[in-house]
């Protein structure tokens, strides 16, 4: 019986930088890259003054954000309206630790894996760390004491633990012909094997249409549906605690994208290419941060191209239509397993 | 063929249950197909058997054990449940299946318009399965539980019509006799497990031939082991096929469907008590008191029960005092050791009862339910199949050559005409006499001289449908041709064939040889029965009918009352038996079970309300303080566990 | 420096007693419902914490069940909470005695 | 380290478990029971079981708890106020499960130090590992899995059945999502 290998605490801090950096330097991209594509969808110039294209225009967004009043209203339950928020950010900055992000480099006399918790229930992990995230609505439309917002925290969190459903059993279709929960080595499959675009594409389906309902995003963005409900859950929030709000849906939109990416589209790697040492390491970042890029723009296309649903259009989609449908995929995948096909 | 043994008592017990799975409310045709069916391909199995039974070199016995019911270490006591065909089952398995099919058909005609249609061939399957259980099992127990089987079936067709008041109450009788007797047959049983360890017959006869000794030990009762098991059955027997004291039941089962008599009150089950004894013939042929006793029984019955059927004027109940009385020659026969003689009269008696009870039956049907003779006569115009079969069977149990009673009675008074058992041959040849009158005059007041019915009844007389008549056809031929299977003499076949199943154990009595010529006997026997019919012809031929009853009654007035009554016998048992018990279970009643045992309950029961209305206060209905006792019950569990 | 077993296991009963108590003096649904949890939670712990000391997995399969079985008590208790106050408009347990005499 | 962690997550369960108790306001209690349940699931990982606490995270606080939450939303539960329905013995009862508790905790105590447990030994990769979990769940406890998962389905259409408005209420709701979601 062999006794488990404590990780070096340096080696962690280090790849937790990366990571984080990765995750904070996305989101005041995205803000710019929402407004421009939405300008570019709605035929209009969008942000163009501050620098050029106006790439500056997130900073200026942060610092407006950052000098607003912050208003809480005095009916509202302090501790708990002041705590949704930075719940809100918690759950998208934890779950990229199970996210690889290179190969297994040999360095400094140490085999360090290029992900920043090397824990074996990898995927597990990250959606019980998103699962997380439903309490920063619940805790923003109770705190708020809001009927608007206490609505809009009811049908998000409704919202959020049904898809959450089908989107954990597309995931496990994915980890069934891997027979591993650690994302290495779903990546080392799609090394050898194709890309699980191919094979599970029912899977990815479900998986992406579950994303997109998991943050709260067009089509699915009832809990914040502005024509009915002001804002939803944040209605009552302004300055830095509504932009948390706002870096949170980006961060998680980022976590997602990650995840995505690595079941489905060989996360760091390269097709036909297998680089080793610190070059991987290199090159496997920047696949990486291009794929998940890619990931973001459909999300942003996605969002200004199609109506929102009715509630209950959505719950129907959801239980009685992505859940069948990810349950059906998940026996497919395993008797195709059990057959050898994959 | 005979693999498919275990099919033949399988096949009408399906047919019952199969019968209940039909749904509510069943085409008759589709009960018909299915409860015809059933004994139709069990009697063409049987068939089948019997031939290739019969095609063997050397049929000695067939037996197959399909499960063993209870298992132990080696030489302990198990029941192996299985089938046996041996010469005696094989006799019995034709007669049940074959009489026991034609009167199935012979239902279909009778109770074509009752109501209880489908539970009546319910029934009806059931009861001959349970038949088939008794004589094809290897084993007494296997023979238990179709004896119980009968015995159940019995009392359900006996208190068919339970809408009416005095069927349900003549089937709780038939069923609470026959329970008398089954009480007596499990102990006998019992004492054969404890002396012998077991129960398969094929162990425990050639135990009991190889060494006589085990069982001419004595036992309880001043008897043998021999003589205490024979007896026990014997009780048993006396049950089942109605002898004295146990035969009350008999008469009152004719409140059944007149076909049910026919089956099982005449033909089959109450010739059950007959087969076991003949089964067990080595013990009693070890246990000569016991044998006397069982001839004496037998003639004893069959004389009384021949005399009070002289004056019954219920046809039904003349034929079953006449089966009682039959039963009785059975016994006789084999009490004086003429076990193949009592088979022999098992089975002629079977065809000729049967039709007696089915032309009854037809006569009943067309007379639109009426029983007494007195109302019937001259009905041998419209009903002339009837009457003709119908006079066949009276000729056949009269015992007129060639029909088959003549054979097989002949058989049993030669086995009794021997130095010492003279008494015995003059009462059975006093009851042949008999015999011969009472059917006769049963026969002369129903279809000689006038009609004494209603005139509604005369509108109404026509011959029954074929479903009846075509049985009674075949049962009349049986009637006359199964006597010549025990041609007397050397060429006896039955006799031959039954040989293996009888044999002389050592250390038995030797039969009473004698010199007197047998052709001389029959010749005796065949002269009463001929007077006998003609001075029936006297009292009752032609137009004179029920006067015939009168002049009876005033040349013997006290006699002919007695008879009438029935010796009053049901009256005796009445106050000697059911009034005690009846007052003794009020006592029980009144003063033990109410002040005593109810006393106790209702003791009990006020502790109860006692400690209920103290311990209410603790049911505050706030479950918390529920959950706290709980919690307080851990930890006294816990500190008890630890401390 | 590794923690002896010991701890987990106190650890362990004082949630249970903590839970245990709530539970017998909460009047609130909810709460009670709550302290049940916290009692299962102690449970779970001391039988991982066993699955560990003595190195067998069964602790851990048993706490797997354990955890199921917490979601459908849950589903149907809640339900159940539902229900009454559907009827009675209140889930105070004092208020909830119908069961007695 | 492992020490820091115990000791660190070991003091926020017992304070946080304290508040689900103590604190008058349910949606407190309900959140604090969710960082009991966090702590305990991090403790689970300490005792080489991650694969249970990521379930502990997964199904207790992603699911269940956030039912509580739900409900306690949807009946509008709020503080309680004091003694509005009071019986005769609350104190014996308060009184009576305090002092249980009380004594309970000692008793495992007592036992705890009369028992005298073995110190542990490292811990094992075959303990750690998810494989052999998995294999013992789906080979030897493949009944009880089975039979939880039955119970799961019941319990959904019971839970289902026994929240759905009464018909007199008017034409009966759609499936009940509080009842569907486990």
């Amino acid at each position: 019986m062999e006794t488990m290998a404590s990780p070096v605490l340096i080696d962690v801090a280090v790849k937790l930088a990366v990571m984080l950096g990765f995750v904070l330097t996305v989101v005041p991209v995205m803000v710019w890259v929402e407004r421009r594509g939405s300008a570019l969808i709605q035929d209009r110039p969008g942000p163009n003054r501050l620098g050029p294209f106006g790439l500056i225009q997130p900073l200026a967004d942060a610092v407006k954000f950052l000098f607003k009043e912050d208003v809480t209203p005095s009916a509202a339950d302090k501790p708990l309206y002041l705590m949704a928020p930075v719940l809100a950010l918690i759950p998208a900055f934890t779950t990229i630790v199970v996210i690889p992000f290179g190969p297994t480099i040999q360095a400094f006399g140490r085999t360090i894996p290029l992900v920043v918790a090397p824990a074996e229930t990898g995927v597990l992990l990250f959606l019980s760390l998103a699962s997380l995230g439903v309490y920063s609505l619940i805790l923003a439309g109770y705190g708020s004491n809001n009927k608007f917002s206490l609505l809009g925290s009811i049908r998000a969190s409704a919202q959020m633990i049904s898809y959450e459903l089908a989107l954990t059993l597309s995931v496990l279709a994915v980890v069934i012909p891997v027979s591993s929960f650690y994302l290495p080595d779903v990546v080392a499959y799609q090394q050898t094997h194709m890309w699980n675009c191919i094979p599970q594409v029912i899977g990815f389906v479900v998986f992406l249409i579950a994303s997109f309902a998991e943050t709260n995003r067009l089509p699915f963005d009832l809990p914040e549906a502005e024509s009915e409900l002001v804002a939803g859950f944040h209605t009552e929030y302004s300055a830095m605690r509504f932009a948390s709000f706002f870096m949170g849906e980006y961060a998680s939109m980022t976590a997602l994208s990650c995840l995505g990416v690595t079941l489905y589209f060989g996360g760091w790697s390269l097709p036909f290419v297998h680089l080793e040492g610190w070059i991987g390491a290199v090159v496997g970042l920047l696949t990486l941060v291009a794929k998940v890029g890619i990931c973001m723009a459909v999300f942003v296309w996605v969002r200004w191209t199609f109506p929102r649903f009715r509630y209950d259009q959505l719950m129907r989609l959801g239980w009685k239509v992505l859940l069948p449908l990810a349950i059906l995929n998940l026996l497919g995948v395993a008797a195709a397993t059990l057959a050898g096909w994959l | 063929m005979l693999e498919l043994l275990w099919l033949i008592p399988l096949l009408p017990i399906a047919g019952a249950a199969l019968n209940g799975c039909l749904g509510r409310n069943p085409p008759k045709a589709l009960v018909t197909v299915l409860n015809i069916g059933a004994p139709l391909l069990s009697l063409l199995l049987a068939l089948g058997c019997l031939w290739e039974y019969a095609q063997q070199v050397n049929p000695a016995s067939f037996e197959r054990i399909y499960y063993a019911w209870t298992t132990g270490a080696a030489g302990s006591f198990h029941i192996d449940v299985g089938f046996l065909l041996d010469p005696l089952s094989a006799v019995m398995l034709f007669v049940v299946t074959f009489v026991g099919f034609w009167i199935h058909i012979y239902s279909v005609g009778y109770m074509g318009h009752d109501a209880g249609y489908r539970r009546y061939f319910a029934y009806l399957n059931l009861f001959m399965g349970a038949m088939l259980l008794l004589i094809l099992g290897n084993n007494y127990v296997v023979m238990f539980v179709g004896w119980e089987g009968v015995g159940l079936c019995s009392y359900l067709l006996i208190g068919f019509y339970y809408e009416q008041t005095f069927p349900p109450f003549a089937g709780k009788k038939a069923f609470i006799v026959n329970r008398i007797g089954d009480f007596a047959f499990l102990i006998g049983v019992f004492t054969l497990v404890e002396k012998f360890g077991t129960l398969q017959y094929t162990e425990l006869f050639p135990k009991i031939v190889a060494q006589p000794s085990l069982v001419t030990a004595p036992y309880a009762l001043g008897l043998t082991v021999a003589g205490f098991i024979a007896l026990c059955f014997f009780v048993g027997a006396m049950g089942k096929s109605a002898q004295i004291p146990l035969y009350v039941w008999l008469p009152d089962a004719m409140a059944g469907p007149t076909p049910v008599s026919a089956l099982i009150h005449a033909a089959t089950m109450v010739t059950a008590g007959v087969y076991m004894v003949v089964r067990t013939n080595i013990l009693y042929q070890l246990a000569p008191g016991v044998s006397q006793f069982v001839a004496v029984i037998g003639a004893a019955t069959a004389i009384f029960a021949a005399s009070i059927g002289l004056t019954q004027t219920d046809i039904k109940k003349v034929l079953a005092y006449s089966t009682v009385s039959q039963l009785g020659y059975m016994f006789l026969a084999a009490g004086l050791g003429a076990y193949s003689a009592a088979v022999f009269h098992l089975g002629t008696h079977a065809f000729f009862k049967a039709l007696l009870f089915l032309g009854s039956g037809s006569v009943i049907h067309a007379m639109g339910g009426e029983q007494d003779m007195t109302k019937m006569g001259g009905l041998k115009g419209p009903l002339k199949q009837t009457f003709l079969t119908f006079v066949a069977g009276a000729l056949a149990i009269a015992g007129i050559f060639p029909f088959a009673g003549f054979f097989s009675k002949d058989e049993i008074l030669h086995a009794a005409a021997a130095p010492g058992r003279w008494p015995l041959y003059f009462i059975g040849l006093i009851t042949a006499g008999m015999t011969a009158f009472y059917m006769f005059r049963a026969v002369f007041l129903t279809f000689w001289g006038r009609f004494r019915g209603t005139h509604e009844q005369e509108h109404h007389l026509h011959e029954s449908p074929w479903s009846m008549t075509i049985p009674l056809w075949i049962l009349a031929i049986g009637a006359v041709t199964t006597g010549f299977l025990g041609w007397p003499g050397e060429h006896n076949w039955l006799h031959h064939f039954l040989a293996p199943v009888i044999q002389r154990p050592a250390g038995a009595p030797e039969l009473p040889e004698h010199e007197i010529n047998g052709w001389l006997l029959a010749l005796i026997a065949l002269a009463v029965a001929g007077a006998a019919i003609w001075y029936a012809w006297r009292v009752y031929g032609g137009d004179r009918g029920t006067a015939g009853d009168r002049t009876f009654a005033r040349r013997l007035p006290p006699l002919q009352r007695l008879l009438a009554d029935k010796y009053y016998v049901d009256e005796i048992y009445d106050a000697a038996v059911v009034r005690p018990l009846a007052a003794l279970s009020t006592f029980f009643w009144a003063k033990v079970d109410v002040l005593l045992i109810d006393g106790s309950v209702s003791t009990a029961a006020a502790t109860a309300r006692v400690t209920g209305e103290v311990g209410r206060f603790t049911t505050t209905g706030n479950v918390r303080n529920y959950a706290l006792y709980f919690f307080v019950g851990v930890i006294l569990l816990f500190l008890w566990l630890i401390l | 420096m590794s923690v002896p077993i010991h701890w987990y296991l106190l650890l362990a009963a004082a949630m249970f007693c903590i839970g245990a108590a709530g539970a017998l003096t909460r009047r609130n649904g909810i709460s009670i419902f709550l302290s049940i949890e916290l009692m299962l939670n102690a449970a779970n712990l001391t039988l991982v914490a066993y699955s560990r000391l003595l190195d067998v997995r069964t602790g851990q399969l048993v706490v797997f069940f354990v955890l199921a079985v917490a979601a459908a008590e849950a589903a149907v208790g809640l339900a159940l909470f539902i229900a009454v106050f559907r009827q009675r408009h209140t889930i105070d347990l004092n208020r909830i005695n119908l069961m007695r005499w | 380290m492992e020490m820091l962690i115990f000791l660190l997550f070991a003091a926020l369960a017992l304070g946080s478990s304290l508040v689900v108790v103590l604190h008058r306001n349910p949606i407190y209690a309900t959140i604090s029971l969710v960082l009991t349940l966090f702590c305990v699931a991090v403790l689970f990982v300490l005792l080489g079981a991650p694969f249970l606490g990521v379930l502990q995270v997964l199904i207790y606080t992603g699911a269940i708890v956030v039912l509580f939450l739900f409900v306690i939303m949807l009946l509008n539960i709020q503080k309680q106020g004091r003694d509005e329905s009071a019986f005769a013995g609350q104190g014996l009862q308060a009184a009576g499960a305090i002092g249980g508790a009380i004594v309970f905790f000692l008793l495992v105590g007592l036992a705890l130090w009369r028992s005298g447990l073995p110190e542990l030994h490292p811990l094992t990769a075959d303990l750690v590992a998810l494989k052999g979990l998995s294999r013992d769940l789906f080979a030897e406890y493949l009944l009880p899995f089975e039979i939880v998962g039955l119970l799961l389905l019941v319990a959904v259409i019971g839970a289902t059945v026994v929240a759905r408005k009464p018909p007199e209420d008017g034409p009966a709701t759609k499936t009940n999502p509080e009842g569907a979601e486990l």
